[in-house]
């Protein structure tokens, strides 16, 4: 039985790659405290599901890609969104509902798109992209190229069917796909021993004859590693792999959801952010000294910059004119 | 009491009623529900009773299919009814034709139920006006519960049918407050209309927050001099077309609103058998204001354009009043 | 060629066209399709372009779903489309509404066939007319051709079309023959209702075997006098209300024919949208001459009762023709 | 590994218990044959899915079973609703669409239902009955009953997303269902390598922390012991098992497939005959002693009896009336 991985705080990283991997997390959490904010601000609406606490597993997996690969997430999908490069400017104008969103505000926090960067959405039925994933690759294998597909969902979509008729056909048909499950250990108010008869969701890897490892989650590194070989192999013999990323959300659900509620106490909450991805990965930079503190402030001070930007943008962008509403139904 | 206050009321006293009732859905335990309808009901009931699921509502509602098979009285909450269609084959193939396909052996005595129809900017996927998926298929019976009372009452008699009854609330009625019977007998039979205002130019029909909007536009065009009816059918399946056309016959002049998207909608077939029933009596032609052709958008300005405003309603009836 | 060879050929060409086009779907490689539409298809293109798939509607759909976002247009057969409500969600929350999510960025171009309405025997599950669950969304376009040059011109512009086409069938039709356009470049556009027979007395909207049963009526009553004009609406989204409109203005008198069930069908919005645009025009009420609100039954006596017999729709002509 | 098991021949089997499984065996097979007979001549229409060569599954099952028991199956379920004990005249006037059928003629050949013998039906949605057993298995548990439901379906259900979304609610519930995988190694014309990516059906059991086996489904012995193990565990510590039971159509897929199409040889499905479950115990009982010639002679004839007076029962009950169209919709 595989166990999480972790990798030995003796590796020293490169510090091009530590400061990637930092910015692109620190800029995913910013992003997302300053949605909160705006959220309560009433700029924007709907569901709103943070990502805070997770960014290790978007940010290690999607640095194992390529510009050309694919990304598809569920409707938590921020940090994916921003890690595929997408331009936070437009995202957050996106979740203000106006017209220079990523959708033309028409999409919202949990469906963003970015067609420029290979993001294929944002989906908020769960378990309907695992297949939608597998779509993908199959049009890759049918064009020959070699790209590779992630999927992110949640340990919540295992019990629905179509993750199993979408890990089926993906082990059938040896398609290109990357399935990461992010296991946050909740569907909502669900702990997961209480929706699943098989809580190790990696093993289910196992009976459809595919590749399967957990990660520890909140490790950048080894969600890098854990997905870098499985996006390889991936890659060279289009076969497709089960990735579990053991993780956990700080906040609740939704902005509708208290971050501690009935379903698990503030203790695990408080112990578990003792594991916060972005603050152990920093720390582990300075004490091995692949960045220095000062550098560290200034990438803070980048992606605090970063986000001021993306909030003003997404202020001044105007409402989309009402003609859009009907618009965009049939493509002509 | 609100309208979600009365729902909870409802599922409790039919639980302490009969025995075979029990809950089966997504947080409807411990989380005490998603917009905490079953509030409550976990502590009192236990989780025989009131069963938190995993999602997977074919298997959920299938389950709850087979249970109804062997004479219990599910009651499946759909966090949301947009969820409902991943359940669809269960519904529209188990449930609802057992009892035809057995020749009257096994009837499937069951509720679905959840909030459903336009939310607030929860764009595409999540707001959506479910019904039309389910009213045109014979063996369901379909009910939309406008008010608090009607929500009591129209959910004590869908538990206690014999037959599975789609029952599609409202995200955006839960808080809503209104007086609401508290004996544990009161009922309302499935298939009656309710005339919300009695009018004598126009009759107007609409459902949940649509209705609200219509009995404003009443209240305005009373101003006017222009005597609105305001007509909700509150069970689309079946449907009180005695109730309805009677309305008809006395003003002469038909609007219906509808919040969803209007090609073969709900509309359609309000204005195809009024017009049928009562073609002779109708001074103009049946007029539908309904939901843009579109998916939801998130957008708010967007998200407001898209169903029917005051003003679209207004005009409509201004238009028929007019002809 | 028959209505089968029709649509075979469609395919074939199609495929032969534009490489981006492949088909996905049970049984229509090795086994030829379950009802041999696809017939020589994996022989002539092999296994890359037609594509068996394990049973799981909703999985092979959103694979259909998920290669159409990457410009690849997928052709999927529904073995019957009484399965395709298991991929219902695939249908209407992904390839629907993608290109409206994403601002027009991803256009899902596919085309989702097979036969459908109602078989011979089949029973409840298995002899239902699906059209309803899609007409009414957003984003879809539904076609329902009913002979075999329509099932030619009409599916090749479905494959060419850049938004989801649910095409629906008939088993009871893919024997019949006509004639058919060998033109590889013969296409129909989707939207264009077709008049099928030139009267003036009253209107029949009909399509599939319905339009067949009207025609034979039409011929009957021409012989009492009566003279039936048929239209036959091809594409059900988007409906061409301009050719339908222009045949009520010119018999005044319309009788709509459908096999499914009545309550809420496409008969409804039929109904609702002539006399909203022809009011004035009409000398009777619309008459709708529907399936019997009932799930399919298996006795043949019974099965026969459900849809419209020809007495009926003859009946029907006849009321709004002496009204 | 589990291996399908086979009883060893020379267990020496109760003479009564002999002509029982005979008995069935026989009485569906000649059912069968006389129905494909009727479907020639018009009587029958519709689909009509036979399941010769199959019964010792159906047979060897159901004897485990007490009456209270329940069973379910999908469309291919003659066999299963006259080992449940439902009356062979009134089965086949429902195939003949009359007025007698066990559905009123409502139903035909794939929605035969019983209720006064708890056969909870024919379904015809590959998958949709396998939560309805579940369901069932539920009310049981809830009323604190200690029946069991048995559930058929084919392997052909299993990349169904239903298949997954039934296993996991029996296993994390505990409920007292055992479901038997028909695996007669195709669906339609669909060979199983070619639709699922792991084949040994019963292992799916062990992803989900279920009981799982696979026995000879040609043995009905075989059959006997394993579901009979199974159904005790069920009934006395209410435990889900999924059995996978390695059987063969002799037949096309419906009578409007032919018997040995392009999708398997004549040659494989002449050697599968040789393992014809009535021939091999038949064979199996006149060598042992348990029964004698004569004996077997007498089954035959009951048998052949039996579907005699179905037929011509079936072909006297009258047409159901028109009003019967539009009743049972709902109930009163
Ligand atoms: C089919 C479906 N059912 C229910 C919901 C409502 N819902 C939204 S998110 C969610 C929980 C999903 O949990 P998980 O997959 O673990 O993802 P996480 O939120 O933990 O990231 C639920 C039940 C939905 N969106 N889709
Ligand atoms: C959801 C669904 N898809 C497709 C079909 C058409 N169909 C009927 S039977 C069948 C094959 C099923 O094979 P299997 O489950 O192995 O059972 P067997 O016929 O071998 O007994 C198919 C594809 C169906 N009835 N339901
Ligand atoms: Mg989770
Ligand atoms: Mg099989």
């Amino acid at each position: 039985m595989a166990q999480a991985r972790t990798i030995a705080p003796a590796a020293k990283v490169d510090a091009e790659l530590a400061r990637r991997l930092l910015s692109q997390m620190l800029l995913i959490r910013r992003f997302e405290e300053r949605a909160a904010e705006m959220y309560a601000l009433g700029k924007i609406g709907g569901f709103l599901h943070l990502y805070i606490g997770e960014e290790a597993v978007g940010v290690g997996a999607t640095s194992t890609l390529r510009p050309d690969d694919y990304a598809i997430s569920a409707y938590r999908e921020h940090g994916h969104c921003l890690a595929k490069g997408a331009d936070p400017r437009r995202m957050m104008a996106e979740l203000f509902g106006r017209r220079d969103g990523l959708s033309k505000g028409k999409g919202g926090s949990m469906h963003l798109f970015d067609k420029s960067k290979n993001f294929l959405g944002g989906h908020a039925i769960v378990g309907a992209h695992l297949p939608l994933a597998a779509g993908a690759a199959f049009a890759i294998k049918y064009q020959g190229g070699d790209q590779v597909v992630l999927c992110y969902f949640g340990d919540g979509a295992v019990p629905q069917g179509e993750f199993h008729e979408a890990m089926n056909l993906a082990a059938l048909w040896k398609l290109p796909v990357v399935y990461v499950c992010e296991n946050n250990r909740y569907a909502m108010g669900t702990a997961i021993h209480r929706a699943l008869a098989q809580t190790e969701i990696w093993r289910y890897a196992e009976m459809y004859g595919m590749a399967g490892d957990a990660v520890d989650g909140m490790d950048v590194l080894a969600v890098r590693e854990v997905v870098g070989r499985a996006v390889e192999r991936c890659r060279r013999e289009q076969a497709p792999t089960l990735i579990e990323a053991r993780t956990y959300r700080f906040r609740g659900h939704s902005m509708r959801d208290p971050s501690a509620a009935v379903y698990r106490t503030k203790e695990e909450v408080e112990r578990e952010k003792e594991r916060d991805p972005i603050r152990l990965f920093r720390a582990r930079c300075l004490k091995d000294g692949t960045l220095t503190e000062a550098e560290v402030r200034t990438i803070e001070k980048e992606m605090n910059d970063l986000v001021d930007e993306a909030v003003t943008f997404a202020d001044a962008s105007p409402e989309p004119p009402l003609e859009w509403l009907t618009e965009d139904v049939y493509k002509e | 009491m609100t309208y979600r206050e009365a729902l909870n009321l409802a599922l409790r006293e039919e639980m302490r009623r009969d025995p075979r009732v029990f809950l089966i859905g997504e947080e409807i335990g411990l989380y005490d529900g998603a917009y905490k309808v079953t509030q409550g009901l976990l502590k009192e009931f236990g989780d025989r009773r009131v069963v938190d699921t995993p999602i997977c509502e074919s298997g959920f509602t299938g389950v709850a299919v087979g249970a109804a098979m062997l004479g219990l009285r599910p009651v499946v909450e759909m966090m949301t009814f947009n969820f409902a269609i991943l359940a669809l084959d269960q519904i529209v193939n188990s449930a609802a034709k057992l009892y035809y396909m057995s020749g009257g052996q096994y009837n499937v005595p069951m509720v679905i139920r959840g909030p459903g129809g336009p939310a607030h900017q929860l764009a595409a996927q999540h707001s959506q006006s479910m019904e039309v998926y389910f009213y045109h298929v014979p063996g369901l019976k379909v009910v939309r519960p406008s008010t608090p009372r009607d929500a009591k009452g129209l959910l004590k008699s869908a538990i206690r049918d014999d037959n599975p009854v789609i029952f599609i609330e409202s995200e955006t009625l839960y808080g809503i407050k209104g007086e609401v019977p508290d004996d544990p007998e009161f009922t309302i039979p499935l298939g009656q209309a309710e005339i919300r205002r009695e009018g004598t130019d126009v009759t107007v029909f609409a459902y949940m927050g649509m209705m609200y909007r219509a009995l404003e536009v009443a209240e305005e065009l009373a101003k006017e001099g222009i005597s609105c009816e305001v007509v909700d059918p509150r069970t689309l399946r079946p449907m009180d077309i005695g109730t309805m056309i009677g309305s008809v016959r006395k003003t002469h002049r038909v609007v219906v609103v509808e919040a969803g998207a209007g090609f073969a909608g709900m509309g359609s077939e309000i204005a195809a058998f009024v017009t049928e029933s009562a073609f002779d009596d109708l001074d103009a032609p049946v007029e539908r204001v309904t939901g843009a052709n579109a998916p939801m958008p998130y957008a708010k300005n967007l998200e407001q354009a898209k169903t029917p405003s005051k003003e679209k309603i207004m005009a409509a009836i201004r238009r028929v009043c007019n002809a």
